[in-house]
């Protein structure tokens, strides 16, 4: 059974080899490869031998394999960040029926009615979103752009990937919600596949398809696809006027290094946390069979310029 | 001046197969040198060995006194050696000028290619051949003969110390074979060493000096042409006498009732063709090349698309969509050209011949029965005595002939009502075509209507019971066996629409 | 007496490198981690391999006949995605069935068409389908997965008969059925003679676009089957799944031993070549190789295996060749010279 | 220099149909976007066109060459990340432009190499060439895209001389220098020679595996040059970026009337290829085609484009073939009734 399993790791924690397993969806993004840095350095730290980085190229088929894969190696815990939520029930039944714990990251294990079916450590894409959306919307305001038909919003979104939907939905929904005045008609979309020059090409197409506007605010799925429009307003001619806001920070970064940057802000939320945040949770369950906590929500600061250093510490470099 | 070609002791292995052992003999430029053998005696391979295709296991060539060895045939041609294939090696998607001077085409300034002078270069040797091919034609769109010429081009343009020809007339007509004798002879008086190989004695009888006799992969002996009767040289490299072999035939003498009609047929290349074939008759199709005969064939089997007429098979409508209809009804051909049309490349020797019987070996479960496959495919090699190490040899390690061989023995064995001969010797040895016609005649006796293309006329008039004769896609004429003659033949095939006239 | 092998190419189907490196890997990875092979990781092995399994099938009936799919991801992704939403719209399991694979089936006319018809190459042909249903795979679900909750079809997922998870036992009668078809029927033989000259095939009395469509058929029925499986396993459809799964199949079936060239390739090779690359792509996760290292590995894997198979011929015609020379000095008849 | 005839009749008899659809989607596009001809836009299309551009020159001359290259994705990602990194090392602009594209043309030889002496296809060679140089281009940045602060490299990505940016500038010329090294140079031919028969053009005296190593070995250079304006477009190297490139650029090579079989294709087609396929892209987005439909539409224009292509070509043979039955009634000797 899986309780007896357990006892039997716990017991003997400190003389049988602890492994626990991350199996991240896209394991070659910087953000996991972060997250998944800071696991590991938290899991060796509290005593785990071996941690597992695995990635699931952004393929259900080869997260499922890598999710038998542990159970076949009988790790201890699984920390795991999931391609769609859809797979969430597998997950979730296989691991119980094998007795391993599992910690979901960034993108939650729910079912469809969003009730989550394990503890979760991260900020919720959606979340995400509006954090944006109300950053630009501010934006919008100060600047008197929600009253000026010269300045539109382009949302670049990540149909394609469905945990990043989440995201774009948020960032225009709270948009909208705040700036009920700002014309349907100025609002425009196109879609990217994550890569910095896709989302550079939908941008430029955007932004000469539509010459009458003339300040440009945009939000995207991923902070790769943030630079990407930065370019394609500098192309046009149109980085001065517009505003960028990226997504993660890790990128951003390095545009707040430049004496000028159409990325005005980024939301911020480290990796380092939900990596290391994800594994403690994990640990302290194994170890000393403390209950997890559904919910561990880890915030996510807006940085700029101004304010990234403090803010991002050591992640700025 | 005058060239030396000299071998020493050359060894050449294959897998299974000892191709040349020990050959030692000298070539003089300002003569014609005729390789004779049976198929698969290794001549062939003698001249890929020449010109660096294959290297030898053992022994060298001296040229000129000097001793040679090319590791490709680049090395080979600078070296003033070209040999032309047995198997085309031509460029389908280039033009013919581009055929000719592959690897030299003429550059101007800036090292661009000059097209002018290319195409002008190039008409200069076809006008020398007297061919009515347009330089910047792409190859793949002439037919099989002026690709062949065009292959000899390619080799008579060069800086030359050494020519070979490798069966070089099998796709050619009379006009043409004319035309490269022409070329030949001019070669000799500039003192090239010409080597040509083929297995018509009556071409030998034209324009060899010298024959160098092969026999299994060993060199047997060189006689002067003029010295040695055609009967001595071929037991010389058959081991028996053959003896006059289409009088020797034992000929079905009572034609059955007719077996294949053709009525007013029309494709795209040939015009209302009408004729009548009997069970047991062997109707021939003369012409020069180009007439259209394949065509006729073709559009018979299916492999064509029929625009008008009809074809009956015993009486019953036999209109065939493709060639496995056609020879689901019985009716099966022999292609004209076998590297293209007849071997089953990258299949084995085995393969090739059985595919066309594999549905009557198949098991309760629709299994190959490979044991029985097994042994049809050795009987037949063993029949035909085509020449391999064992059946799973892939076939395009076979030597021409032997290729030809398995392609007959393929359509043999299904035991046809009509069997259509495109060139069927074309590459067959003296000796295998002796008992290929044996076997024609045999098959013709037991009841079966064959159509039989050849460009040879002595083949056609000695095996043929009636002859049609073609021209631009139509029939000019017909001719009973009794009245069958050379000339009578090419007058029909140089008459004209309208003057048509039956004997 | 002749032998089989003397019909078909011994020298090409000749697979014991191929079985010794497999040895090997196993070896290999069991020593670093004893897991490996315990029945576990095993039939681990096996279920992630039946659906590149199943369309490697596909895939080397097709290269041998000169011809490949590229659109055999995007329509095990579609299929899974059909599949979901058909059951969600109240189809049972079996009815569901019939209608996706016959999906499959219907992309695999599309393409034998553009081949046959419009004389497009294989390669591109099913480069526009490729990009085709995987578009309809996100437009049939707007692009969010779609949940499986019948319990037939999730148990068609991971149900075991004889310890066997339904998926492998598929795939295991797969490789058997199509391997005999491939080597033992006159179709199979066809197969291999229109990778050679479809002219000469049809003077053959073959039918080449016949064969064409065929073979994409049922690659795409393959496709299909491996994407209802997939959705089976996941419990849901997922329109961005099994990208890049031609590729895996392809590499398996070229590890086997099937030629680009066409002609050459038999199912068993394709079995060691999917087991190889499944039971690598494991192995690499097992020993925790770093993310990006398995990249190189993955590559490196394909280089070497096909690489030594080559020396491996190489010297195998060398042997050939020194023992037909030392019997043929003896004088030896030529037919007896090469070993059965 | 070509004469103008000449010109009018190459492009009459084979790239016709092309340009027509060029015009005919500028059109559509236009109707429905008046700024799709906005010379803004046509800047876009163009800037966008570089990187598959210079790449399809160097699918182009393979494809006819009977090889292909799916390894030019990775290796430009790699190649914009080297960049990168050795600018961020220190190394100043032009030094680091050959360290790179050396880089490129290193792993072309790579390539080559596979595919001379050990024989492999190059679909399968370059597929592991693909995943290795993906793997080594996040290797060398631990999977962290690199930012490019120097001006000099940035400046390259959107400099514009006579108001075209570099890029475009780069591949104009690079058009233009290719265009004329494959139809007018002894090399050009022989590639066209190679493709349609190795073992003749060997024959011939010319060395295939030389022509092999170069192609590639080109394609490497060209596909290095392509990733490091990427990098200096996006002011990073990213080594995730240019996923499936290799077949765009083959899209766009075959558009353009390259086929597959070898032996047949220009770089005049496969610059109407690329534009068609850029200009169809961009279109769609301003169009605002919803992005699950585009995949369809992207597929579509394949097949359409070609099927189109081919129904001409049908249509010319047919046309010609009644005229040489003419001819032979007029009892002229066939040969000279298939007209040049
Ligand atoms: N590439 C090869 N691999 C293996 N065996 C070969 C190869 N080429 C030729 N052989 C063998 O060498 C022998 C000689 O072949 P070759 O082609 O030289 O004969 P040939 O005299 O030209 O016959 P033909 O008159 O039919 O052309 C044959 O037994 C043939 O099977
Ligand atoms: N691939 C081709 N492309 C264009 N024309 C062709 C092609 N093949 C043959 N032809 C033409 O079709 C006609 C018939 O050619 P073919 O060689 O079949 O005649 P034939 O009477 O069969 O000659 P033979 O059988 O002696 O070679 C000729 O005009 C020939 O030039
Ligand atoms: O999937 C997203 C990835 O695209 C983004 O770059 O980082 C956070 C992840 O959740
Ligand atoms: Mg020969
Ligand atoms: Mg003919």
């Amino acid at each position: 059974g899986s309780g007896s399993g357990d006892q039997g790791k716990s017991a003997g924690g400190d003389k049988k080899k602890l492994v626990i397993a991350g199996i991240y969806k896209a394991g070659d993004q910087v953000w996991f490869i972060d997250e998944g840095k800071a696991a590991e350095k938290a899991a060796k730290e509290m005593g785990a031998s071996d941690f597992l980085f695995i990635d699931a190229k952004m393929n259900p088929d080869t997260y499922l394999q890598a999710i038998d894969n542990v159970i076949a190696q009988k790790v201890d815990g699984v920390v795991t960040c999931i391609p769609d939520q859809k797979l969430s029930k597998v997950t979730v039944e296989k691991l119980k029926q094998a007795g391993i714990p599992v910690v979901a990251a960034d993108d939650a294990l729910q079912d469809e009615s969003g009730k989550k079916l394990a503890p979760w450590v991260g900020i919720n894409a959606y979340k995400i979103g509006q954090v944006n959306g109300e950053w630009m919307a501010n934006y919008a305001k100060t600047n008197g752009f929600d009253k000026d038909n010269q300045a539109g919003l382009l949302i670049l979104t990540m149909d394609t990937v469905s945990s990043c939907v989440p995201r774009t939905q948020g960032e225009e929904e709270k948009f909208k919600e705040l700036l009920p005045g700002f014309s349907g008609d100025r609002i425009f979309k196109a879609d990217y596949n994550g890569e910095t020059d896709k989302g550079f090409n939908g941008a430029a197409a955007i932004f000469t398809a539509h010459p009458e506007i003339k300040k440009w605010m945009v939000m995207t799925a991923n902070e790769e696809g943030a630079v990407g429009a930065v370019r394609a307003l500098e192309q046009a001619g149109l980085d001065k006027s517009s505003c960028v806001i990226g997504l993660g920070g890790y990128l951003a970064k390095d545009e707040f290094k430049k004496e000028y940057s159409a990325m005005k802000a980024a939301t911020y939320f480290s990796s380092d946390a939900v990596g290391g945040t994800s594994v403690k949770v994990l640990m302290n369950y194994i170890l000393k069979k403390e209950e997890m906590p559904m919910e561990t929500a880890v915030d996510a600061a807006i940085v700029t310029k101004d304010n990234y250093k403090q803010i991002m510490g050591k992640n700025a470099e | 001046m005058k060239n030396v070609l000299e071998f020493k002791a050359i060894t050449k292995y294959f897998p299974g197969v000892k191709a040349l052992d020990d050959i030692s003999f000298t070539a003089e430029g300002g003569e014609v040198l005729t390789f004779l053998g049976e198929n698969g005696a290794g001549k062939s391979t003698l001249l890929k060995v020449l010109n660096g295709d294959y290297q030898p296991t053992s022994g060298q060539y001296l040229l000129n006194g000097e001793v040679r060895h090319f590791s490709n045939p680049k090395e080979a041609i600078e070296a003033g050696i070209s040999v032309i294939y047995q198997e085309r090696q031509i460029l389908m998607e280039v033009s013919v000028a581009e055929n000719i001077f592959v690897g030299r085409l003429p550059v101007g300034k800036l090292g661009l290619v000059d097209r002018k002078r290319l195409n002008q270069a190039a008409k200069k040797i076809i006008d020398e051949f007297g061919l009515p091919i347009a330089p910047d034609k792409k190859v793949k769109e002439l037919s099989v003969a002026h690709q062949q010429m065009v292959e000899i081009m390619k080799a008579y343009s060069r800086e030359l110390k050494v020519i070979a020809f490798d069966e070089p007339t099998a796709s050619l007509c009379d006009s043409e074979i004319d035309i490269l004798f022409k070329i030949i002879e001019k070669l000799k008086q500039e003192g090239k060493v010409i080597i040509y190989v083929s297995h018509r004695m009556k071409e030998l009888r034209q324009i060899a000096d010298k024959v160098a006799i092969f026999k299994d992969g060993r060199f047997v002996k060189l006689v002067r042409q003029q010295e040695v009767s055609e009967q001595e040289m071929i037991r010389l490299m058959v081991g028996r006498d053959l003896g006059d072999v289409f009088k020797e035939l034992n000929r079905n003498t009572e034609l059955g009732e007719v077996l294949l009609e053709v009525r007013n047929l029309c494709s795209d290349r040939v015009r209302q063709i009408s004729f009548q074939l009997h069970k047991g008759e062997i109707l021939g199709f003369s012409g020069l090349v180009g007439a259209g005969r394949t065509e006729v064939m073709r559009a018979i089997i299916g492999a064509d698309r029929i625009k008008a007429g009809e074809v009956l098979l015993e009486g019953k409508p036999a209109f065939s969509q493709s060639p496995g209809e056609a020879i689901q009804k019985g009716i099966v051909m022999v292609p004209e050209d076998r590297k293209t049309q007849g071997i089953l490349p990258n299949m084995t020797v085995g393969a090739n011949i059985s595919i066309s019987i594999l549905g009557n070996i198949l098991n309760s479960f629709h299994l190959i029965q490979e044991e029985k496959e097994a042994l049809i495919i050795e009987e037949n090699i063993r029949l035909l005595n085509i020449k391999t190490p064992h059946a799973g040899k892939n076939i395009v390690e076979l030597s021409g002939g032997n290729q030809q061989k398995a392609i007959l023995a393929r359509w043999l064995i299904t035991e046809p009502k009509v069997l259509i001969l495109d060139e069927p010797t074309k590459g067959i040895d003296v000796g295998a075509k002796a008992e290929f016609y044996k076997l024609i005649c045999d098959i013709a006796r037991q009841g079966v209507g064959v159509l039989l293309i050849s460009s040879e006329l002595p083949e056609i008039i000695g095996l043929s019971d009636r002859i049609i004769i073609m021209k631009n896609g139509r029939m000019t004429g017909e001719v009973s066996r009794e009245e069958a003659a050379e000339d009578k033949l090419l007058a029909y095939a140089m008459l004209d629409e309208g003057e048509k006239q039956y004997a | 007496m002749l032998k089989w092998d003397h019909i078909t190419q011994k020298i090409e189907t000749d697979k014991l490198g191929l079985i010794v490196a497999l040895v090997a890997l196993v070896i290999i990875f069991s020593f670093f981690n004893s897991n490996y092979l315990s029945s576990a990781n095993l039939i681990n092995i096996l279920v992630a391999a039946s659906l590149p399994g199943l369309v490697a099938i596909g895939e080397t009936y097709l290269i041998i006949a000169g011809l490949c799919d590229l659109s055999t991801g995007s329509v095990a992704a579609f299929a899974s995605v059909l599949a979901a939403v058909l059951m969600q719209k109240g189809l049972s399991f079996f009815p569901m069935l019939l209608v996706v694979i016959g999906a499959g089936i219907l992309v695999g006319y599309i393409n034998a068409w553009a081949v046959n018809k419009i004389k497009l190459e294989s390669f591109i042909a099913t480069l526009a389908t490729m990009s085709i249903f995987r578009g309809f795979a996100y437009i049939i679900c707007d692009g969010k997965p779609v949940y499986i909750m019948d319990s037939t079809f999730i148990d068609f997922g991971k149900e075991r008969i004889l310890g066997l998870p339904i998926p492998v036992i598929i795939l295991l009668l797969a490789f058997l059925l199509f391997g005999i078809i491939l080597a033992k029927t006159r179709f199979g033989r066809s197969v291999y003679v229109v990778g050679g000259s479809k002219n000469a095939a049809r003077l053959a009395g073959l039918d080449p676009e016949r064969i064409t469509n065929v073979l994409f058929m049922l690659t795409g029925a393959l496709s299909a089957l491996g994407g209802i499986i997939l959705g089976a396993r996941m419990s849901s459809g997922q329109p961005a799944a099994s990208v890049g799964l031609e590729f895996d199949a392809i590499t398996a079936a070229v590890l086997g031993g099937t030629a680009f060239t066409g002609g050459v390739g038999t199912i068993f090779g394709t079995v060691l070549g999917v087991l190889i690359l499944q039971g690598f792509n494991t192995g690499l996760i097992m020993l925790n190789v770093p993310v990006f290292w398995q990249f190189v590995a993955r590559g490196m894997l394909l280089f070497i295996a096909l690489a030594f198979d080559f020396l491996r011929k190489k010297n195998r015609e060398k042997k050939l060749l020194e023992q037909s020379m030392a019997l043929l000095e003896q004088k030896e008849p030529p037919v007896k010279t090469t070993p059965a």
